[in-house]
């Protein structure tokens, strides 16, 4: 196929009670969703460190989602307000780091939300998709110059060494 | 069951063309619309009746009804439904879809709303006096209404203006209308 | 006080009493009113009915245009339909940016923008019982209205829809009725104080709009009162001009004069009612106001106006 | 040193097996990933088969980690656990992943799901590498049990704990037990008298050796953990000395003081400003009202103190606290009842004959304000037509969403016991009528043949504005009567309001103190919907009753005994496991910041003020991790999902994207494992 | 310390300010120990030495070598190479070797972005001809080469590997010498490991601490924080709890919020994240538009507040290339 569609590989970190069980009735009820979601179970949204998303993007995800129970829902009483206000100051620093804010989403999905995590994952791929890879490793290669530059250096020393004192 | 985008019903139609429309979906069908609704004796089909004719797609029988046409915008439903579908606005909704098919029976209400806005859309303004003539020389709505004493004592009473107020900025007006008809409905 | 004013098409014609009174009561109360300039029809309750976009940015133009004004952050609108029509696109366009950025681009055309909630959309009665507040009010009183049995009627759309914070209860609001009391009145219950009037109805079919019409005067007459008071002109204009009608249709026999709120204000404050416009009435007020020891103006008739060389023909009949 | 990692694919006979190529996943897994020393794909893994093929890696391969690629962790993950354990290897030492749900049921495309799975292979290999055994630990269960609310449901869970031989505190707000069953007249469907049913429960309870009645009284502050809690409850000052009283109630003959009943007699009675709610209050000591007791306004009368014959009344008494260590709380706290108030187009509060359902309950009440007399609100007249609300409050977004599951039988009750009490036509205005329970569709029958009207409509509005002859004087109940589609007006002389069913007002600060979560709407959340609705999220906190979610009785009642059963089992096994699911802090990095010190809501994490560092009881930790994703300093580790494992698993789960090293995650050199 | 086993040292200095050679100084008259069992056989700033000498020499020969600096030119990640090969030990001393520290400030940016603002927009610059530096100019006798200026700058251990880091901007001097002193007595941790304490500033800071509960993030300029309080208590972001104790936590004694310099505590994979997720965590309010308004109006930087240090070692290390105009013409 010679215009093959993007397909972005999102990560997402799914709360154990909530959202990892909705991810389970998705599956249950035989709801079809894009495949490009690869989940990675905490037992919170409060346990998302901002590190695994940032680390996520620099191991070469396109998007990071992060769900938990909804607010004042939470097995942990309030620790997704945590994960509610973490979200909020990760998605300004990585404005600031000019990744699109569509790369990154906080997903609220109750046990019972089977159809809207579905949804929700629908549309962030359809939406990485149109933003495109971040392809972040591409970000420090130098357009490859570095290593014709410094064998620049190498001859250029040759070259003065070889002169005789 | 597969999440995808729904096929273009009648339903999706109706939903699309009104902000909040989704709320349809959640439509309980309890009637507190057609109980509240001032007009609901004279509808040939209540509100919530309507609704379940969308949901059934009977597109034209609900475009030709004068239900949405009898709508006088209290909000009465809408302030009262329990699943806080905006149904005024679906009236407008099925007003404006009504009008583009052409598909209404009687011709009163939408004339009246289309010299209404030709006035609007010549003066900036609307008119009483221009508005009721033209309307009653094509209709004949208030049959038990006499016009013309009526049309007297707001003279008199200097409750009439005899000429329509045109505004300063009715080419920008009129810029403003026409780029806006070109847009998709919301 | 400042507020920028939208009096819209009712107060320049059939409601020429609302405006004149609203602006007789405007300086004894302290608030300055000062007119949208160049402001167009809102498109009242039909124009939503045939194209939603063009319909916002009708109303869209008003907003930028009062909003360039800059003297002013609240607008006040004294028609219901005004108010709700004002209020709502600038409502929906704060909580749908996608209706913003269009009606935003209807605008360009005719170079203007508007940014939601820039202005706040008010109706005449929420600065009168909010801003200025009843005590004020009370304080201000020269006149009271004395044993005056009023039914307050506030129509639909002051009370609904709900957009942003509500104004009064949806469905048995009680700012008119405060006001009236603070004004010395007797208000008497009114449960179809919130009903509709029939509205377009009229126009369209008039055995619901007499039918509707009938039950609200049928009410306030239950409950033997002197008058009943509006905040807008549909109302006014519907219960007012079509009563003698409504008689001749059911065989009753209601006279019960329809006034504006501010009409109400200006007698308290002991302006002359010629001044607020009472006399234009259909159904006269005059018992009323010897109930309160106003004598009543006989409202002259008008001499022949002169035509005037700048009107604008009549339209002609529709083809077809 | 390297670990040696086995992997089985499960088919799940064709559930997974049809979509994904289960062997590719399993030779992917052998050959490329590192450190994989067993692969496997097998028909079922849980079967006994399956398990034993685990057992008998571990045992002749020597493996020392395994996955399990098969269905969701939260259906197998034990099993699998189990059958390390049974080969001797930590049960910790085990991931699940789950290739079914995630990947075989969800996506249609083989390829593109075969991919999938792989990636959550190769996220599993590469976090199980990084695990640590884990032990549970053991805390005993002290064999006390508070119960909180003295309704039907907290008095079936004290009565039922206390008849197996242990000892319960039953704590109750009010002066006496039995909540708002005891202003019922009726029940339904059967009709049996509230109060016959329920008063020998009551006296039960306030005679039993076993339970510990403190009415009158709050939970003030409770800490600890299951098995182990301290609960500090404060009992309320009743200004009546509890060991002088003998209750023959001569002080409340003799109050002058009289006042309207918002409690009990919801607002229809009176009583007086010593009192007790009813004749058959448990227990029955009255109490002192000091908002409207004369003595306490104007510090005159006193009336009580001189009439009682044993001293009783004690003017100066204050508030008093009482500590009690208890193993297990059972939560039946109940609910309020919507204020109909929120619905001005049902006029209650405005017309004078609207009430409300728990008005007319104590309406016909044989013991209630108009003995039992069905009449308006002038006290007199007997109704000729009566109409009954339904879903006022509820089915409604604008106030809830959910349904209140008693109203439409408790209407059919009261149109049974208008037509029994008057002559009253009953017309009742639904949505939907629900009657899903034993012998409640029978009942619906029933009043269908006694001739009660149905009106199929939301009723839209009450009014007394009469607009056509036959209305004047009548309340006008319009609502379209949606099987005719016409809308309707019929004009009645009294109306009943059935008012929702909402959480206690202060249902999220209870659910706070106790550590357990509500529902958005406040109803306590169970720890399973279907399989564990009793228990909660806090282990040794269990909930019964309304307090749950809406009810009506037989409910109520099962679920108080559930919970009775949940802590029995709980003590006869005499002590509790604690999931090692906990978060440590490393005391040599801990700088003391007390960043975390308020993160936790179970109150787990301590300062200790001698090192200046924080500290986790691991007995409160529930695990969440919260506190270990905000340390600033990393000094906190969270067992189970600690970062390293995380990490591992985001590397693997993006085995074939290009990373930030450039590199492509986890090559693998050795040789093929044997298939 | 025999003449006998003098070992042989190298300090180099890339993309830095300087601030760390003078650290080195900073241990005053030990220095003369320093010299005592070390031959120095490269120190720029110090020394007379030619790069070919080092280029001439064994590989491994040079015992200990000090590098600071983050790596931004060719010329500087080849020197890095160089001093890799001939080096036993190679020490990242100080934030930029360490973790890109200032300098590494620049990875919002880009090379043609940098070029546009230094050799054209900056107000004193005078340039009619349009000048800029390119990596190759012919003239008569040949091509001229200068190195190439990267648009991203990277850390020593993301250029070669590091045995050990000496965190600081710059290190304090007597953590240098406790370095050194452990280098000389081979008593080192494992390799890869920072020579610095396991806590952080808090750890130093005699401040009082009591409840974290931000509702505002404040300026320094904003308040005069009370002297006894805990500084982020008082809504001013300090990164005294990310980073790494060592200081003795010099700026929060004195009033100043701790800006990192430290760099992460041990193990810590990003700096910022830690930052971020810690004062998130204490931001006292549930509700999502207020907690946007406290990001939104307390960090009107979040790079410069989070990364202030540690951009380049971060795990974005840099700000999206896409974003930045490649021809520098937005700059």
């Amino acid at each position: 196929m010679v215009d093959e569609r993007f397909e972005p590989k999102i990560v997402a970190f799914l709360c154990n009670w909530c959202s990892y069980r909705a991810a389970d009735l998705a599956g249950t009820a035989r709801i079809k969703y894009e495949p490009n979601v690869r989940m990675i179970r905490v037992m919170c949204s409060g346990r998302v460190d901002p590190t695994f998303v940032l680390k996520a993007f620099a191991l070469g995800a396109d998007g990071v989602m992060i769900a938990g129970c909804h607010p004042g829902e939470c097995h942990y009483l309030e620790q997704n307000y945590k994960a509610m206000r973490r979200f909020n100051m990760l998605k300004h620093t990585l404005k600031a780091m000019g990744v699109e804010e569509g790369r990154i989403r906080l997903q609220w999905a109750s046990a019972a939300e089977g159809v809207q995590l579905a949804s929700a994952i629908n549309e962030m791929v359809d939406q990485v998709r149109e933003l495109g890879p971040l392809n972040w490793a591409q970000n420090w290669h130098e357009d490859g110059e570095v290593e014709a530059a410094i064998q620049r250096i190498e001859e250029e020393h040759a070259e003065v060494m070889e002169v005789p004192a | 069951m597969n999440v995808t985008k729904s096929n273009h019903t009648f339903l999706m139609q109706v939903m699309d063309a009104t902000l909040g429309g989704e709320a349809l979906l959640t439509c309980l069908q309890c009637g507190s619309c057609g109980g509240s609704c001032p007009s609901g004796p004279d509808m040939e089909h209540t509100p919530r009746r309507i609704f379940a004719m969308i949901g059934a797609g009977m597109r034209d029988e609900v475009l030709k009804s004068n239900t949405p046409w009898y709508c006088v915008s209290c909000y009465y439903c809408t302030v009262r439904c329990p699943k806080e579908i905006p149904i005024t606005d679906i009236m407008y909704t099925l007003k404006q879809m009504a009008i583009e098919a052409k598909l209404y029976d009687d011709r009163d209400a939408p004339d009246f709303s289309q010299s209404f806005i030709g006035f609007v859309e010549n003066y900036g303004r609307s008119y009483e006096v221009g508005l009721a003539t033209r309307f009653h020389l094509t209709h004949s709505p208030l049959k038990k209404f006499d016009y013309a004493p009526f049309a007297l004592t707001m003279l008199t009473k200097d409750r009439l203006q005899l000429r329509p107020e045109r505004i300063k900025g009715i080419g920008q007006l009129r810029a403003i209308l026409n780029k806006a008809k070109t847009m998709e409905d919301m | 006080m400042r507020y920028g004013y939208y009096p819209g098409c009712s107060l320049s014609g059939l409601a020429r009493p609302y405006d004149m009174s609203t602006k007789a009561i405007a300086e004894p109360l302290g608030i300055q009113l000062e007119e949208v300039e160049d402001w167009n029809c809102c498109g009242a309750t039909e124009y939503f009915a045939v194209n939603k976009m063009a319909a916002y940015a009708l109303v869209g133009r008003n907003l930028a245009n009062a909003a360039q004004q800059k003297s002013f952050t609240d607008l006040v609108a004294p028609c219901s339909a005004c108010y709700v029509n004002l209020r709502k696109t600038d409502h929906n366009m704060g909580k749908y940016p996608k209706l913003a950025q269009k009606v935003n681009k209807a605008l360009e055309a005719g170079d203007l923008s508007y940014d939601p909630g820039t202005l706040q959309v008010r109706h005449l009665i929420d600065i009168i019982v909010n801003d200025i507040g009843y005590d004020a009010i009370r304080e201000k009183v020269k006149e009271p209205l004395k044993g005056l049995r009023i039914a307050p009627y506030y129509g639909c759309l002051i009370v609904r829809p709900e957009l942003g914070e509500p104004l009064d209860d949806p469905e048995y609001p009680m700012s008119l009725d405060l006001l009236m009391e603070a004004l010395g009145a007797q208000v008497v219950d009114f449960p179809l104080k919130a009903h509709c009037c029939g509205g377009h109805m009229t126009q369209i079919s008039s055995d619901t709009a007499y039918e509707l019409i009938r039950r609200l005067l049928h009410n306030a007459a239950e409950y033997d009162a002197d008058a009943i008071v509006t905040l807008c002109p549909i109302c006014q204009l519907n219960l007012d001009a079509y009563q003698s009608n409504i008689n001749r249709h059911f065989g009753t026999d209601f006279k019960i004069p329809i006034l504006f709120f501010t009409q109400m204000i200006g007698l308290a404050l002991g302006m002359p009612p010629k001044s607020l416009g009472i006399g234009k009435e259909f159904v006269s007020a005059a018992a009323m106001l010897r109930k309160i020891g106003t004598e009543p103006e006989l409202e002259a008739a008008p001499t022949g106006k002169k035509q005037d060389d700048k009107s604008l023909p009549m339209p002609g009949k529709r083809e077809g | 040193m390297s670990e040696k990692v086995g992997v089985y694919i499960c088919h799940c006979g064709s559930n997974i097996a049809g979509v994904v190529d289960v062997e590719d996943v399993a030779k992917f897994a052998g050959e490329q990933i590192e450190n994989v020393a067993v692969s496997r794909d097998y028909k079922f893994m849980c079967s006994s088969l399956g398990q034993e093929l685990i057992e008998e890696d571990i045992r002749k391969e020597g493996l020392t980690r395994v996955v399990v690629a098969a269905c969701s962790p939260h259906l197998h993950e034990k099993t699998f656990r189990r059958a390390c354990a049974n080969a001797g290897l930590n049960p910790y030492l085990c991931h699940m992943t789950s290739i079914r749900e995630q990947v075989s049921w969800v996506i249609e495309d083989k390829a593109v799901a075969t991919e999938k799975a792989k990636a959550m292979v190769a996220a599993a290999v590469k976090r199980v590498e990084l695990h640590e055994e884990l032990e549970p630990s053991e805390v005993p269960v002290n064999p006390n049990t508070l119960v909180v609310g003295g309704g039907i449901t907290g008095i079936q869970a004290a009565i039922e704990l206390a008849d197996a031989g242990y000892p319960v505190y039953l704590v109750e707000r009010e002066p006496s037990i039995g909540g708002h069953m005891a202003q019922f007249d009726k029940t339904f469907p059967t009709l049996d008298c509230a109060a016959c049913i329920l008063t020998p429960k009551m006296s039960d309870v306030g005679s039993h050796p076993n339970i510990h009645l403190l009415s009158y009284s709050e939970v003030e502050d409770i800490s600890g953990y299951v098995g182990n809690f301290h609960v500090r409850i404060r009992k309320k000052a009743r200004y009546v000395d509890e060991e002088a009283c003998t209750g023959c109630g001569i002080c409340i003959e003799k109050c002058p003081k009289k006042v309207v009943d918002d409690v009990f007699e919801a607002g229809m009675g009176y009583r007086k400003s010593i009192y007790r709610p009813f004749p058959q209050a448990v227990p029955n000591w009255p109490v002192i009202d000091t908002e409207s007791c004369t003595y306490f306004e104007r510090g005159k009368c006193k009336a009580c103190e001189i009439f009682c014959p044993t001293e009783a009344i004690d003017f100066e008494q204050q508030d008093s606290y009482i500590d009690i260590d208890v193993g297990n709380v059972i939560l039946a706290t109940g609910y309020d009842l919507f204020d109909a108030r929120k619905v001005p187009q049902y006029g209650y509060g405005r017309l004078a004959n609207v009430f409300t359902s728990l008005e007319f309950e104590r309406m016909c009440n044989a013991s209630g304000p108009t003995e039992g007399k069905i009449v308006l609100r002038d006290g007199i007249t007997e109704p000729k037509s009566v109409a009954i609300i339904h879903c006022v409050g509820s089915r409604d977004e604008n106030h809830n969403p959910y349904c209140s599951s008693i109203c439409c039988m408790s209407a059919l009750k009261f149109g049974h016991l208008v037509m029994e009490k008057t002559d009253a036509e009953v017309t009742s205005f639904y949505i939907d009528v629900r009657t899903s329970q034993k012998g409640y569709e029978e009942f619906y029958n029933r009043l269908l043949e006694e001739g009660m009207h149905f009106v199929r409509g939301k009723a839209a509005e009450i009014t007394d504005a009469a607009r056509q002859p036959g209305e004047e004087g009548k309340l006008i109940v319009q609502a379209e009567d949606t099987l005719l589609g016409k809308q309707r007006r019929v004009p009645v002389d009294m109306v009943i309001l059935m008012s929702a069913l909402e959480p206690k007002a202060d249902a999220k600060d209870v659910g706070l103190q106790f550590g357990i979560s509500c529902s958005m709407e406040g109803w306590f959340t169970e720890r399973h919907p279907k399989l564990d609705p009793v228990a909660t999220m806090t282990d040794g906190i269990f909930v019964a009753g309304v307090a749950q979610g809406p009810k009506d009785i037989p409910a109520s009642v099962a679920q108080g005994a559930a919970a009775a059963a949940r802590v029995q089992g709980m003590i006869t096994a005499g002590t509790v496991e604690i999931e090692p699911i906990v978060a440590t802090i490393h005391e040599e990095i801990c700088s003391g910041c007390k960043i975390c010190n308020n993160l936790c809501p179970f109150n787990a994490i301590e300062f200790l003020e001698d090192k200046e560092v924080s500290y986790v009881n691991a007995a409160l930790c529930k695990g969440c991790g919260t506190c270990v994703a905000a340390c600033p300093a990393q000094a906190i580790s969270g067992a189970h999902f600690n970062n390293d494992q995380i990490f591992a698993e985001i590397g693997g789960i993006l085995y074939d994207a290009i990373g930030g090293n450039g590199a492509k995650a986890p090559a693998k050199s050795k040789e093929p494992a044997p298939a | 310390m025999s003449a006998a086993k003098k070992g042989k040292l190298a300090n180099y200095w890339a993309a830095s300010c300087g601030g760390c050679e003078i650290a080195v100084l900073g241990i005053n008259e030990k220095i003369l120990d320093v010299a005592e069992a070390f031959d120095i056989v490269l120190w720029p700033v110090a020394v007379d030495a030619k790069v070919h000498s080092i280029e001439k020499m064994a590989d491994k020969s040079i015992d200990l070598c000090l590098f600071n600096g983050a790596i931004r030119t060719s010329e500087q990640e080849y020197m890095a190479r160089l001093l890799r090969r001939k080096s036993k030990v190679m020490v990242a001393f100080g934030s930029c070797a360490h973790e890109g520290c200032i300098p590494a400030l620049a990875n919002v940016s880009n090379r043609e972005e940098i070029f546009q603002t230094a050799y054209h927009d900056t107000p004193s610059t005078d340039n009619p001809n349009g000048v800029r530096p390119q990596t190759e100019t012919e003239v008569e006798e040949g091509k001229l080469y200068l190195p190439l200026f990267y648009d991203t700058v990277k850390t020593l251990d993301q250029t070669v590997e590091v045995d050990y880091y000496l965190p600081g901007c710059p290190p304090e001097p007597e953590r240098i010498w406790d370095a050194i002193v452990a280098i000389l007595e081979g008593k080192l941790p494992a390799p890869g490991s920072v020579i610095g304490a396991t806590t952080t500033v808090c750890d130093d800071c005699p401040r009082t601490r009591e409840e974290k509960k931000i509702k505002e993030f404040k300026r320094t300029w904003e308040i005069i924080p009370d002297p006894d309080i805990c500084l982020l208590e008082q809504g001013l972001v300090c990164c005294g709890i990310a980073t790494r104790a060592g200081c003795g936590a010099l700026c929060p004694t004195v009033g100043s919020p701790c800006i990192g310099c430290y760099g992460p505590n041990e193990g810590v994979e990003d700096f910022g994240a830690r930052m971020m997720t810690a004062l998130a965590s204490v931001i006292d309010s549930d509700d999502p538009e207020e907690i946007e308004r406290i990001i939104q109006e307390g960090i009107p930087d979040p790079i410069g507040t989070f990364y202030r240090f540690s951009l380049a070692a971060s795990q974005l290390r840099r700000k999206t290339l896409e974003g930045l105009d490649p021809s520098g013409a937005s700059a």
